[in-house]
């Protein structure tokens, strides 16, 4: 028996596998027991109600995908009405995840959701942010710094910060999150891309462009997961391509200390009950007892220090 | 009475969508576009479906394609008595083209029974179906529950050509009415498909409309409908994702209440109200 | 027949399929006549010489591969006396790709390889700049403007200003070329990514990351080749998971004038003349008489441009 | 004699390397651990080949396998009388697992003759060869070089026992003499590798040494080579994504000129100077 508990700063979770926020929601109940999972995270909430963007808000690229979904929400009050209690029927843990358009809408809707059952709050900083001329929070360190502090005058509960790689600066991003209150990191959202269909020459996403998640995303993802595990001292949470347990160790070797899992889900609903049993057998032939022991225990020591943070020069 | 029958999401301790790997049973041509595969499943499954539900299908990457996301394709046809899952399908990419590839023996992972399918209210006595083209998958079970429940169903069969009309025989089978209109003999002009089915209206009575696919068809309905008060149905396709409501992808605008409202064509549908649809 | 030609500014190419920077070699007259693609470009050189990276310099990341091979070069001196007057050989022109640690050092051999048999310089502005704390200069605008400037004033042939993926700004970047003096922008290099080995939890490459490419960078260099097509009005040659002619004429679409092909030809070392040939093929059953008619016709009218350089919201 | 015949990289109008998909005759099993795989070549390419040179295989997306670069095979056999090209592999990863899904009439692409061969100089009358595991896939061309030339040769295989022990008969068949050492009866100690090889040096005069893989062998024939004046050659591996040159992945260090130099394995080697190759 291994022990596949980790705790995400004060929040301890029973294994470390959790959904990816817009690829779960209570629907998923009709697949398997949510209470497999070691922790819920809901799709990115906004105050008000939004539509989203046009469809095609999907398409596939090699062995990947983009969406352009567009956070359609029905705002704060049908998700503490309806959403909460809905999860609060399970005993794993709630991340809600939410965004806004300037820092104090943000602010407010941060404080609007510390409700009882919700266990942490995941800010979703890798959205347009229209103080910025539409460039997200998390581009920037300075953005970032602004945004976290605000957010963490607004809740007690846990504050997770999702990052963009849609940045040249990961590191120093990362850290001006910690600077601002965050109590762990996601890495990361989706990159920004594009595809064009060569026969109607339309962008294949109403959006004309879109994020893309998949195995496409899982090296950039785990570059920044191990880049954020070493620039900071709160928990990193990795995302982005996960599809089974070895890419899983992967990440948790890197320094992160539990994951989120996204697309895969789409191919396989049942996946992320799958990955917990088959992360623990991966552990077990390994022979640990614990996965807490093969959290950050990437072997990089005998590399010159100079060059973890620098480019890579192709 | 009503054919749809879906735990609410509020019941996460009774799972209803299963997830298989199905044995092939055949998967021939029906004619130059469309295939039919016939899938072996348990009877559990079955007995879930509903004509105007759908499977999410994981397509094998094998002859060099290599779909990544699952395809959503309508169950043609379901029988718990003898252990079969139809699917009546058109090659048009990299999904359907891999699924051309499976022979008898293989096996392809279905997700489903999902969405939700037409409905059968206990006093709609005449049914009548519109189909064109690959819509006669989704329409056909619509036969077969109709006949179940001792309907009488007219099923109006639009086509190119006389040579890609399918499942005529399929419906006459089921003791369907067939009425069938090309475009080779200029018979599908949504002018003679009007007076087809007003004809049908004033003779016979009609208590509901079906069909799914064709824009014109769905203006056209509307009207109809409109005109004599008669409800329908139309099912909807829409880029998926998921295929469980997750994801919001696959949604399209309806009216509802005045206004317009997204629904999610995996959840929400992919079966809606004719009157709600908007055409695109 | 369809005309295949294309105009890179003042540069006119016989057709648009060129070799990417890394992954052409004099080697490669082994396998075809190099007289068939449109344009020589040479790996990239530094003044100085250059051992490169540690090993493993290569892994596999699922349909596509990492790198970090570090620049190895002979310097100035060889390239002159040796690789120009191989390609000499050819009627083809030669684009010379260089880099440099500082501004001055790069605008040094910039105008030291300004000779003949030379057609244009591509600068490589992708790679680690020691002025900048390690970050590329093409990172962020005001550095990329910065070292342009120098270039521009050290040389009278083409220049074009080779962009990397690693940024949050990609517009902002390209018109700091343009501004700068780029004749022309390659997009892109490869995205900073990483593979950890969980067997022996070693970093799958020497250098810890490298740079991602193949076919999941496509959907990235797409995005950023609309982009740059948008933001600026010098040709656009796109870079990026090119495998084949519908490849090239989704980045025409978007915007390219012209591609380069890289990791592709590692799979099929000759891909490029065949594309070139498909290319052909592909047009004329379009009902097009040239390739020229493509480039920038993607169909974005009906899209609000508000969305088009917004961060996508996923 | 030189073993070598490369086109200089000055003469671009005579291609040297085949990309080719050719057809598979049999993929077979030869013991636990290797496959013998023989494919079917045109002439002109099999004469091209020399021992010590490799093929860059494009290994199929089969069997769920989704290997992207190509993967580098030393040439095991190759016979333009009868126009088969044979390759002996191990199966470690995704890349050898698909090329052991291949069947009769499959096709395998194939890049190559690839890289610099082995050398056997005019004078060079007793070759001594040492191999252990999958290195023997490399040096057993050699055994027929040997073999045409009419030079006296002698294989020294270590393996971990008995019966991993490959084509001893092999080189038998071609004349050769065999020594065989094995970790299960402790002969292939490279104490004892050191007093067999110092035998043959003093009883017969051994006139260049080869191998390839083993760090610990390296050493060994380095030191009876530098102390006897025997030279040698020894083939070496490195990932590598192009095969051709071009991309500088595949670079190994290398003591020339009193310095430290990368040479890249698959176009300076893989077969490169025993005493010029630095242990890793
Ligand atoms: C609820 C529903 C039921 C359907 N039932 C049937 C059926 O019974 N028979 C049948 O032949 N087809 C049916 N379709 C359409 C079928 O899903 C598409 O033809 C199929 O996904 C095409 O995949 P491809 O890879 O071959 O084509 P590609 O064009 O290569 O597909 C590219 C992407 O677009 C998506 N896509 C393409 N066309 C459609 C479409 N019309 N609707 C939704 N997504 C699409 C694919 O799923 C894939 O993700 C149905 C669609 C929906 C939504
Ligand atoms: C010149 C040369 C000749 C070779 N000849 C033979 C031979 O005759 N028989 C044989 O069994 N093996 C030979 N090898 C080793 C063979 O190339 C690897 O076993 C094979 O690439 C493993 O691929 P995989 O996908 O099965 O393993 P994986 O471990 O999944 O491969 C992952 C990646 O690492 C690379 N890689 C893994 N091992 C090696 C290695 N030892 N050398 C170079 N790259 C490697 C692969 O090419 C691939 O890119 C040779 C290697 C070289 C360089
Ligand atoms: C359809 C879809 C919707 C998403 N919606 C959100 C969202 O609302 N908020 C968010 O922070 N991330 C969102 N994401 C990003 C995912 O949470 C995740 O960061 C990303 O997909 C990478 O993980 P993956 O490769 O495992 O999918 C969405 C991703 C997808 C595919
Ligand atoms: C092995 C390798 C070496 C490369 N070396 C260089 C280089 O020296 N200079 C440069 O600007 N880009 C270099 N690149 C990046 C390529 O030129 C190209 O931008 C990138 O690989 C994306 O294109 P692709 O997906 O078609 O390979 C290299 C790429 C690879 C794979
Ligand atoms: S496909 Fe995901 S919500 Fe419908
Ligand atoms: S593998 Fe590319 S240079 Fe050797």
């Amino acid at each position: 028996m291994v022990d596949l508990g980790v705790d995400v700063g004060s929040l301890k979770l029973k294994n470390p596998i959790m959904p990816a926020s817009g690829t779960f929601s209570e629907e998923l109940a009709d697949v398997f027991d949510l209470d497999l999972i070691g922790a819920h995270v809901t799709k990115t909430i906004t105050r008000g109600l939004r539509d989203g963007n046009p469809t095609p808000r999907v398409c596939e690229v090699s062995g990947s995908m983009l969406n352009s979904i567009g956070i359609p929400s029905k705002g704060v009050g049908y998700f503490i009405e309806k959403v909460v209690p809905f999860y609060q029927q399970y005993k794993t843990p709630l991340v809600v995840s939410i965004s806004g358009n300037t820092a104090d809408e943000f602010a407010t809707l941060c404080s609007e959701v510390t409700v009882e059952g919700v266990d942490a709050i995941e800010v979703n900083i890798s959205c347009p942010n229209i103080e910025e001329d539409g460039k997200a929070f998390a581009i920037r360190p300075s953005s970032t710094y602004d945004v976290m502090c605000k957010l963490r005058q607004a809740t007690h509960l846990p504050l997770w910060a999702k990052l963009t790689p849609n940045t040249g600066e990961t590191p120093e991003v990362a850290r001006a999150a910690e600077e601002g209150g965050a109590d762990a990191l996601v890495v990361a959202n989706t990159i920004l891309a594009m595809a064009i269909d060569i026969r109607t020459r339309k962008p294949k996403l109403g959006n004309l462009m879109g994020g893309l998640s998949g195995p496409s995303l899982k090296p950039i993802a785990l570059r920044m997961a191990y880049q954020c595990a070493r620039a900071t001292n709160i928990p990193v949470i990795g995302c982005g391509g996960i599809s089974n347990a070895e890419d899983v160790l992967e990440f948790l070797i890197a320094g992160a200390t539990a994951v989120q899992v996204g697309t895969a889900t789409f191919i396989d609903p049942a996946i992320m009950p799958k990955i917990v049993t088959d992360l623990e057998a991966l552990l077990a032939s390994g022979g640990y007892s614990s996965v807490r022991d093969v959290i950050g225990s990437v072997i990089d020591e005998e590399q010159d220090p100079g060059v973890v943070f620098m480019e890579a020069a192709p | 009475m009503n054919a749809v029958v879906r735990s609410s999401a509020l019941e996460p301790t009774n799972p209803v969508a299963f997830e298989r790997d199905l044995p092939v049973i055949s998967n021939e041509p029906v004619n130059g576009e469309y295939r039919l595969m016939i899938l072996s499943a348990p009877v559990e499954l079955l007995e879930q479906c509903h004509a105007g539900q759908f499977f999410h299908l994981l397509c094998p990457q094998i002859g060099g394609e290599t779909p990544y996301l699952r395809r959503p394709m309508s169950i043609y046809g379901f029988y718990p008595e003898k252990g079969e899952l139809h699917f009546l399908y058109k090659v048009t990419g990299e999904g359907t083209r891999a699924l051309s590839h499976l022979k008898t023996g293989d096996t392809l992972n279905v997700l489903g029974p999902l969405g939700r399918g037409f409905t059968i209210e206990d006093d709609w006595d005449h049914l009548v179906l519109v189909a064109r083209g690959v819509g006669l998958a989704t329409l056909a079970p619509l036969a077969l529950e109709a006949k179940r429940l001792g309907r009488k169903l007219t099923a109006i069969c639009s086509a190119r050509s006389a040579d890609v009309l399918m499942s005529v025989e399929y419906f006459e089978a089921l003791g369907a009415r067939v009425i069938t209109v090309t475009d080779t003999d200029g018979t599908s002009s949504i002018e003679n498909l009007e007076a087809v089915i007003e004809q049908l209206v004033a003779l016979d009575g009609v208590d509901a409309f079906y069909t799914c696919g064709s824009n014109r068809i769905l203006r056209l309905l509307q009207k109809i409908g409109e005109r004599h008060d008669i409800p329908g149905e139309i099912a909807l396709e829409q880029q998926m994702a998921c295929g469980l409501g997750m994801c919001h992808c696959c949604v399209r605008p309806f009216r509802k209440d005045g206004g317009q409202v997204n629904l999610r064509v995996c959840r929400e549908g992919p079966v809606f109200d004719m009157q709600e649809a908007m055409p695109w």
